[in-house]
């Protein structure tokens, strides 16, 4: 079980192989990747990641095993970056390993609806023309309703 | 007691962190003693709706007796991942 | 779109990181890792997978056309494997990259619950025992009741 | 037509794949064709329910017509992924 909060850049494909070779008795390995992507106006300058150390890394590890609990999972893997980062960055993974791929699958779905409204993180994306707090999506918390 | 303000509310307010003292029993007891302080604070707390508090790093309701927390923050709602 | 059948090994991670860099437009990116896990007597000497060529190459393009439509994907990429596997070796894998995570993570189970059983692909377990064709799975059919 | 063989059928019959003529109908008439050539392909053909059919490698049922296909295929069924 992994939680890396960090401000610097990370290799996701090292991170992959890393994290599925250590699960060689795992026959199916889910992933998530989260990038920056830039506005339809192509105006995004950056995104700043604010976030509450201490807390960020707690709440994480307290959702991953929680999700370790309710599937059945050889290991999870959860990278948040904060900072400042431009568009094409990488922003966060999620890894799980499993015998099954079901298992897999639900538990990265899980771990992303739980990131998105649970993790003490607040993105401020910074445009040519204006900056602006993103603002939680009400979306986002009816999706922890399926779990 | 430790406070701590993030994003807008930090913005806000003015400071990411403060240490005070206080006798509120709640947290709710607290945003009313802050909200008093100055128009900043009052304008940071005036749609609760709108914002999230922890008590020593668990997210909790407005309602929580603060016991002896020794932190408690708050924020609008979190969009992580 | 890709889809690549092919007996040689691959670097899973170089191949996410380059399905990733092709779409800064899309913000999630979603995948899945299919590994020859060992048995619980830890016997297995080797996997041989057996293809249809040709049809496998045609019956997975379709698969992904079909996620394509269905599912609001800028790219979507299966590479598969045949010939003979050593355990801990990678078979497959799916990449998705979409907006949202949702799109995402649904076209990467719906991909892999069609090549579970509608990919011409056969395997043979070889352990210290036994040679057995691996049968079907039940809830690999009833998996597709679901799309 | 060429017909192809996969997996246990192929190991069964004994050959990955052969020419032959036919003026079967459908595949299901190719099958009882094939099952009366020899035992083994008797064996191969014995439980139907446990066999896959493709048509020019499209995945059809038994009672689909040989038209003028070029190529028809049986094997069990698929464990990829």
């Amino acid at each position: 079980m992994g939680v890396i909060i960090q401000k610097s850049a990370f290799d996701v494909g090292d991170q992959i192989n890393a994290f599925s070779q250590n699960h060689t008795k795992m026959g199916a390995i889910a992933t998530f990747t989260g990038i920056v992507r830039d506005n339809d106006n192509e105006t995004l300058k950056a995104m700043e990641i604010e976030h509450y150390p201490g807390m960020a890394e707690k709440a994480i590890s307290e959702i991953v095993q929680t999700a370790m609990k309710r599937w059945s999972l050889g290991d999870a893997l959860v990278i948040h970056r904060h900072g400042t980062l431009e568009p094409g960055e990488v922003i966060m993974m999620v890894a799980t390993a499993a015998i099954h791929r079901k298992d897999a699958f639900e538990a990265a779905e899980f771990l992303m609806d739980y990131l998105k409204s649970r993790a003490p993180f607040w993105k401020k994306e910074i445009t040519k023309e204006a900056v602006t707090w993103v603002p939680s999506k009400q979306n986002d918390e009816d999706a922890l309703d399926r779990w | 007691m430790r406070v701590l303000y993030f994003a807008w509310l930090r913005e806000r307010i003015g400071v990411p962190v403060e240490d005070i003292e206080t006798s509120a029993e709640t947290i709710e007891d607290l945003v009313l003693e802050l909200s008093n302080r100055t128009p900043r604070y009052k304008a940071a707390f005036s749609d609760l709706s709108a914002v999230r508090c922890a008590l020593d790093q668990n997210l909790v309701s407005f309602d929580t007796p603060l016991g002896d927390a020794r932190e408690v923050a708050f924020f609008p709602p979190m969009t992580g991942g």
